[in-house]
C-alpha cells in the first residue's frame, strides 16, 4: 500500500485509464498546459499530448455537449470541470442529453462518460462558488453520481467510472485533494454502488459522504470518548443508493444520523433520512436526524462559513439527540 | 476535388427520397389527427431538398447526422426504415426507439443518424463532439449539424463554432433557415441577417444557398464536406427554405399568411427537380407517376405495420436507463 | 365568483399586475405576437405594446439574466419560460445570481423577478420535455416557488408573486391550463408559504401539488367510497414549505402520503415525507408513503407514461399501505 | 456629441484614482499573504487605465457598471470608499457586503456599481438586462459591461449581443483583453482574433483601443457610450491590457515569460499618464509625490479600518437571504 494524495489518486486512475483504453481523454479548462486548476492532471500532458488532454476555452455548455457528442460517437471522455459551481452552465447537456439518450433511443446510444471535478463548499469563496449540487446529479435517473471520500476509493471509483457505459458525474472536494490515505499498490477497481462501512459501532448509524465523512469520524471519534459507539458508513455512490447496507446499520443501532453538505430541502440527505425512517420504522428508536449546510447561501465571512456547514460538533449534538441525551427533534415539538 | 454534378440516376433517387418524405409527413399528419400519433409532430413538409441534398454527399456510417426535433426527413434521408419511423411515431415497441423516443428522437447509429433532439440547439455542441471524435480518430469522417433559424441564437452555437474553430473539427453546420421559428419570423430575432458574417467571426468559412433547390444544397454542403474532410476547416451552410405546415400539429399559423405560403409552395423543390429532370429528358410522365406510387405504397406500408405493431410490455418502462447490469454488460 | 380556466386566471393576474404597476412587463419567447405558446398571455400585447410583453429569441440563458439584470435596475419582470424543461439552461442565472444577489451584497441588491411557464409532465412529449425540475428550485435558499392546483390559487399566487421582493419560481402545468374553477370576482392576493386544506378527512393525511393534487383529489374520492377519509393538503409553496399545515394535520390522522410528480431521488417529495418523519415521529402510526414519478427518463409511449405517473390508484394503493389494508413498506423488508 | 479631451484637472485626478487602484492592490495582495484575506483574491494591477478611463465618461449613478470576479478597480473606479472594499475584502461587518460577499462581490448601487460577479461571463445578460431597464424607462442610461478575453467564449455573449442588437440596447460591452484567462492564452481559444468581426456578427460597432493608455480608452469608449445614449445602439471595445499579477492569489504564472511582463510594465498605464502629463508641465514632481502619499495614505486608512472593524455576528448567517419578512417589507 502507498500512501498518496487524493489529488494523486485520481491523477494516477486518469494516467492507468488513458494508458489502457486510448479512446479515453480528458478534456476542460486548464487540464493541460496549467496541469490542472488544482493539478490532478498533473503531468499527463506531457505523458498523453495535446489531443488526449485538451484544453478548453471557458465554455462548460460547449465543451460538455462536445463531451457527450464524442462519447455518442465512441469514445470515453472525461470531462473536468474546473469546479461543480459551473457545471449549472452545462446541465441541460448533462440532464436532458447524456442521461437520457439510452432511454429515448430504447438502448440504441450509450453515452459513457465521466464528469468530475471538485464540489461543494470550499474556502471562502462565496456564494458562487461553495456550493454543492450533488442533489441535481443524484435526482436524476440515467445518471450514476459517485463521491469517493478516500483516496482508496479516489482511485478504485474513478477508474470504474471511466469503464462504465452510462454517464457517470464525479464529486471531488478542493479541500480533499490534499488528503492523504492508503491506496493499494496493484490495480484496483471499486465497484458503483456499494456503500463502505468507515467504522464499526453498535450504539447509532452515522451515514455521510465526501468531505463530510471526515467530520462524521471526527465526531464519531467524538462520541467514542463518551462511550458512545457510532456507526459510520461512507456512501460512495449517490446513485444508485446502497440502501441496503445503510438500512442494515439501521436495524442494528435504532438510531441514525445523515450528513450532507448540501442544503437540506430536497437533497441527497433528506432523501436518505426519509428512506431510513420508512424501511426501518418499526426499529427506529428516535427520528432520524439530518445534519446539512445551513439553508443559506454561503457566506464569505470566514466565522459564518465555519457556522453554515455540518461541522463535526453538529453531528455529535445530533449524535446525542437521537440517543435522548439530548432534547431530540421529536422532543422539540 | 471539384465538384461532380450527380448523374440523372442519383438524381431520380433523390427525387424519389424527397416524395417519400412527403408522402410519409401527409400519413404522418393524418394519423396524427386520427390521434394515433401524440405529443408533438414536426412535419418536414417543404424542406425535402436541405435534407435529401445535404445527406447525400456524405459517406455514412462514416460521416454523422445530427439534427432537431423536425427530424423526419433527415432519418428517411439516411435511408431508415420508413416502417420503424412510422411506428416509432405510434410509439409501438417496432418502432426505431422501441417507442420509448417519438417523433422527436428518431436514431439509426448504424447508417450515421444521431437523431433527433427535442432542447433547440442542444445538438449543436453534441455533434461537434462526434466530429472531435472523427478528428481524434483520424477516420475521415465527417459530421453534419442540422438547426433552425431559432436555434442561431443559442449560447451554445458560439461556443461550438469556435471550438470548431480552434481544434479544426470536420463538420459543417447546416442552418435550416425555413424563416420561422415557431411564430417568430426570424428577422425579428436576428441582429445581423446575413450569417454567413457569424461564421467570419469565427474565422469560418460560411455561405448560403437556395434550400428549395437540390442541386445547389448538394454543391454547396458537398463544398463545404470537402474541406471539411480534407483540409480540417469546419463551415456554416444557410440553406434558405421554407415550411408548408405550421410549427407542430397544434399551430394555427395566424403568423404568416397563406399567400407567403404559396409563394414558396411554388418554388417547391420536389416539382422543381421534377420540371428539371422532365427538361432534360431524363424523367417520363410515367417514371414520376411510378416514383410517387412508389412513395404511397412505401408510406403504406409504414402506416400498416405501424399498426399492427404491438405496445411495449410494461417491463419496457424500466429497461434502457442504464445498460444491462452484470459481468462485461453494456454495450462497450 | 366567476368560473374560469387556470390559463384565464394567470392571464388575470398579469393583466392587473401589469395595470397596477408599469415596472412589471412580461417577457420569453412567443408572449407576444403568438399570444403565448399556451395563450396564457393572450391579449397582453395588443393591450400594453411590445415593449412590455416582449418577444425573445430562443436564448433562454440570456433573455433569463436579461431579466434579472433589469429586476436589479428596478424593473418587475416576469420570465416566461415555453416550459420548465429549457429553463435548465438558464438555471446559472436563476441559482448563481437571481437567489444569491441580496446575500452576497449584504441586502444591498434585490431581484424581484418571477420565472413561470409549465413545468412536470406533460402528454405524450417524450423524455426532454416532460419532467418536473420542482425539486431543483426547492433546493435553493433566496428562493421561492409557488406551484398551485386550482385557478384561484394560479390567480392570487401569480400576484402575489410579482409583487414579492424576491425572485419566486412559478410552476404551471400545460395539461391544467383548460382546467376549471372559482376565482374571487374582486382583486385577491393569495399568501405564498401557506398551504390549503383541499379536502377535510381524519384517517389519513395525502400531501400534494400542482397538477398531482387532482389525482390527490381523486385518490380520496376513491377511498371515500371504501368508507376511508382522507385530508388532502394543497402544498400550494415549495419553498418555503408550510411544514406545521401538514404535520398538524399528520398528527392528527398519524398517517401520510405525499405525492409528488417529481422523480423520486432527493426531491420535494421525499423531502416532505422526511420531515413528516421527524416531526410526527410518536404519532405516526405507519411509515410515511411518497408517490413520485417513477425513476425513470419519462417514455412516448402513451401506456408506459401513464404507468410512469404518480396516478390515483397509485395513491390509493398508497393510502391503503399505511392504513394496513395492504401490505405496508415497512412489513415489505 | 465630438469627444472633447479632458482637462489637466480631470487627467490628474484619473491619475490619483489609477494610483489608489494600485496602492490598493498592492496592501490586498500582503494582506492576503498574512492570510487576513482568504478565498479567492483576484487583482487588477496593470489594468487600471480600463476600468478609470471607460468609467470615467458615465454619469453615474443613472449610467451602470457591471464586471466580473477582478472587480477591486471597477469598485474604486466608481467611488466606492476603499475603507468599505478593504473590510469586504477581510470579511468584516463594515464591508461593503457586510463580509458576506468577499472580493468578488463588491456593489454600490448608489453609485451604479452592479458588481463583481464570480461566475465567468454571467454579468453579461445581467448587464444587458440593466440596459433593458434604462431604455425601458427612458432614462437617458448607458451601462458598461466589462469582461475578460475568456469570458468572450460563454454563450452568454452570444445570446446577449443578439438581444441588445435586436432590442437597440444602450450599452457597451468592453473586453479587457488582458491576454490570459487563467493559465491559457486568449490566442490559443479564440478562432478569430479580431474581437471586432464578432461586433459586425450583431451589426453591431467593434473596435480595439490601447488598453494600457487611459486616454485611448476614454476616447473609445466615451464615443461608444455616446452612441449608445443617443442613438440606442450598443458598442462592443476591445481594451487590449495586461496583468502583471498571477490569475489569482494562488496561481504561480508558469504559463508566462517574466519578460513578457516586464515587456508590459514598460507600458505602465500609469507612468505614461504620469509622464504625458509632467511633459506637458501639467504635473510637478512634488504634485505626482503628493498623489502617491495620498493614494498611500488613503489604503493605510482602509487597511487599519478593515482590521479595526468587527466580525459579523452569528445572526447574519440568516439574513439577507430573502427580504425581511412583514407588511410593506423589503425594499420595493
Ligand atoms: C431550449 C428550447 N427552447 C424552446 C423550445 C421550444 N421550441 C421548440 S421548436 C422551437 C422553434 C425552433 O425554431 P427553428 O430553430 O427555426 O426550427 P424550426 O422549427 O423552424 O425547424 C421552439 C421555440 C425547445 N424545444 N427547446
Ligand atoms: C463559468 C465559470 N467557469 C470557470 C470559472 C473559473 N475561472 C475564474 S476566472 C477564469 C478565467 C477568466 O479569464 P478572463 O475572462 O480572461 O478574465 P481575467 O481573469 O483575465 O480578468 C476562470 C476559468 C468561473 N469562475 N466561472
Ligand atoms: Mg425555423
Ligand atoms: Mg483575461
Amino acid at each position: 500500500m502507498a500512501i498518496m494524495t487524493i489529488r494523486e489518486a485520481l491523477g494516477r486512475a486518469l494516467d492507468e485509464e488513458m494508458a489502457r483504453d486510448d479512446r479515453v481523454f480528458l478534456m476542460g479548462e486548464e487540464v493541460g498546459e496549467y496541469d490542472g486548476a488544482y493539478k490532478v492532471s498533473k503531468g499527463l500532458l506531457a505523458k498523453y499530448g495535446s489531443e488526449r488532454v485538451r484544453d478548453t476555452p471557458i465554455a462548460e455548455l460547449g465543451f460538455t455537449g462536445v463531451g457527450v457528442g464524442a462519447a455518442l460517437a465512441g469514445l470515453r471522455p472525461v470531462v473536468e470541470w474546473m469546479t461543480h459551481n459551473f457545471a449549472l452552465l452545462a446541465l441541460d447537456q448533462v440532464v436532458n442529453e447524456a442521461a437520457k439518450m439510452r432511454y429515448m433511443s430504447g438502448g440504441l446510444l450509450s453515452v459513457p462518460i465521466v464528469f468530475r471535478g471538485p464540489s461543494g463548499p470550499a474556502e471562502q469563496l462565496g456564494a458562487q462558488h461553495s456550493q454543492s449540487f450533488a442533489s441535481y446529479w443524484a435526482h436524476v435517473p440515467g445518471l450514476k453520481v459517485v463521491a469517493p471520500g478516500t483516496a482508496a476509493d479516489a482511485y478504485g471509483l474513478l477508474k470504474s467510472a471511466i469503464r462504465d457505459a452510462d454517464p457517470v458525474v464525479f464529486l471531488e472536494s478542493e479541500l480533499m485533494y490534499g488528503w492523504k490515505g492508503e491506496v493499494p499498490d496493484e490495480e484496483t477497481l471499486v465497484p458503483i454502488g456499494k456503500a463502505r462501512l468507515a467504522r464499526p459501532g453498535r450504539d447509532l448509524t452515522i451515514a455521510a459522504y465526501s468531505k463530510a465523512l471526515k467530520e462524521a469520524l471526527t465526531a464519531a471519534e467524538t462520541l467514542a470518548g463518551r462511550g458512545i459507539e457510532a456507526e459510520v458508513i461512507d456512501l460512495r455512490t449517490l446513485r444508485p443508493l446502497d440502501e441496503e447496507a445503510i438500512h442494515r446499520s439501521v436495524r442494528r443501532t435504532g438510531r441514525c444520523v445523515v450528513v450532507d453538505e448540501s442544503w437540506p430541502v430536497a437533497s441527497v440527505g433528506s432523501h436518505l433520512a426519509y428512506l431510513v425512517s420508512r424501511e426501518c420504522f418499526d426499529r427506529l428508536d428516535a427520528p432520524v436526524e439530518l445534519v446539512s449546510l445551513e439553508d443559506v447561501p454561503m457566506p464569505y465571512n470566514r466565522s459564518l462559513e465555519l457556522a453554515a456547514g455540518p461541522g463535526a460538533d453538529k453531528i455529535v449534538a445530533a449524535a446525542l439527540r437521537v440517543l435522548y441525551l439530548e432534547p431530540s427533534a421529536a422532543a422539540r415539538e | 476535388m471539384p465538384y461532380e454534378e450527380p448523374d440523372a440516376k442519383l438524381l431520380v433517387d433523390l427525387l424519389s427520397r424527397m416524395q417519400l418524405i412527403r408522402g410519409f409527413e401527409e400519413r404522418a399528419g393524418m394519423a396524427y389527427g386520427l390521434r394515433k400519433i401524440g405529443g408533438f409532430c414536426h412535419l418536414y413538409t417543404g424542406q425535402e431538398a436541405v435534407a435529401v441534398g445535404a445527406i447525400s454527399v456524405l459517406e455514412r456510417p462514416r460521416d454523422l447526422v445530427f439534427t432537431g426535433y423536425r427530424d423526419h426527413g433527415h432519418a428517411l434521408a439516411c435511408g431508415m426504415d420508413p416502417r420503424a419511423v412510422m411506428a416509432e411515431l405510434y410509439g409501438k415497441v417496432s418502432g426505431s426507439s422501441r417507442g420509448k423516443g417519438g417523433s422527436m428522437h428518431l436514431f439509426d447509429p448504424g447508417r450515421g443518424m444521431f437523431g433527433g433532439n427535442g432542447i433547440v440547439g442542444a445538438q449543436i455542441p453534441i455533434a461537434t463532439g462526434a466530429a472531435l471524435a472523427q478528428a481524434y480518430r483520424k477516420d475521415g469522417g465527417v459530421t453534419l449539424c442540422f438547426f433552425g433559424d431559432g436555434a442561431f441564437h443559442q449560447g451554445a452555437l458560439h461556443e461550438s463554432l469556435n471550438l470548431a474553430g480552434i481544434w479544426k473539427l470536420p463538420i459543417v453546420y447546416v442552418i435550416e433557415n425555413n424563416q420561422w421559428g415557431m411564430g417568430t419570423n426570424w428577422r425579428r430575432v436576428s441582429s445581423e441577417e446575413d450569417f454567413a458574417a457569424t461564421a467570419a467571426a469565427y474565422g469560418m468559412h460560411g455561405e448560403a444557398c437556395d434550400g428549395m433547390d437540390l442541386l445547389e444544397v448538394r454543391r454547396t454542403v458537398s463544398l463545404a464536406v470537402d474541406r471539411a474532410r480534407t483540409q480540417r476547416a469546419p463551415g456554416l451552410v444557410e440553406a434558405r427554405t421554407y415550411r408548408y405546415k405550421g410549427h407542430s400539429m397544434s399551430d394555427p399559423q395566424k403568423y404568416r399568411s397563406r399567400d407567403e405560403i404559396d409563394e414558396y409552395r411554388k418554388r417547391d423543390p420536389i416539382l422543381r427537380l421534377k420540371d428539371l429532370l422532365a427538361e432534360r429528358g431524363e424523367l417520363s410522365e410515367e417514371s414520376w407517376a411510378a416514383i410517387v406510387a412508389e412513395a404511397d405504397r412505401a408510406v403504406a406500408e409504414a402506416v400498416a405495420f405501424a399498426e399492427a405493431a404491438a405496445e411495449p410490455s410494461g417491463a419496457a418502462l424500466y429497461e434502457d436507463v442504464l445498460a444491462p447490469a452484470g459481468p462485461g454488460a453494456g454495450r462497450l
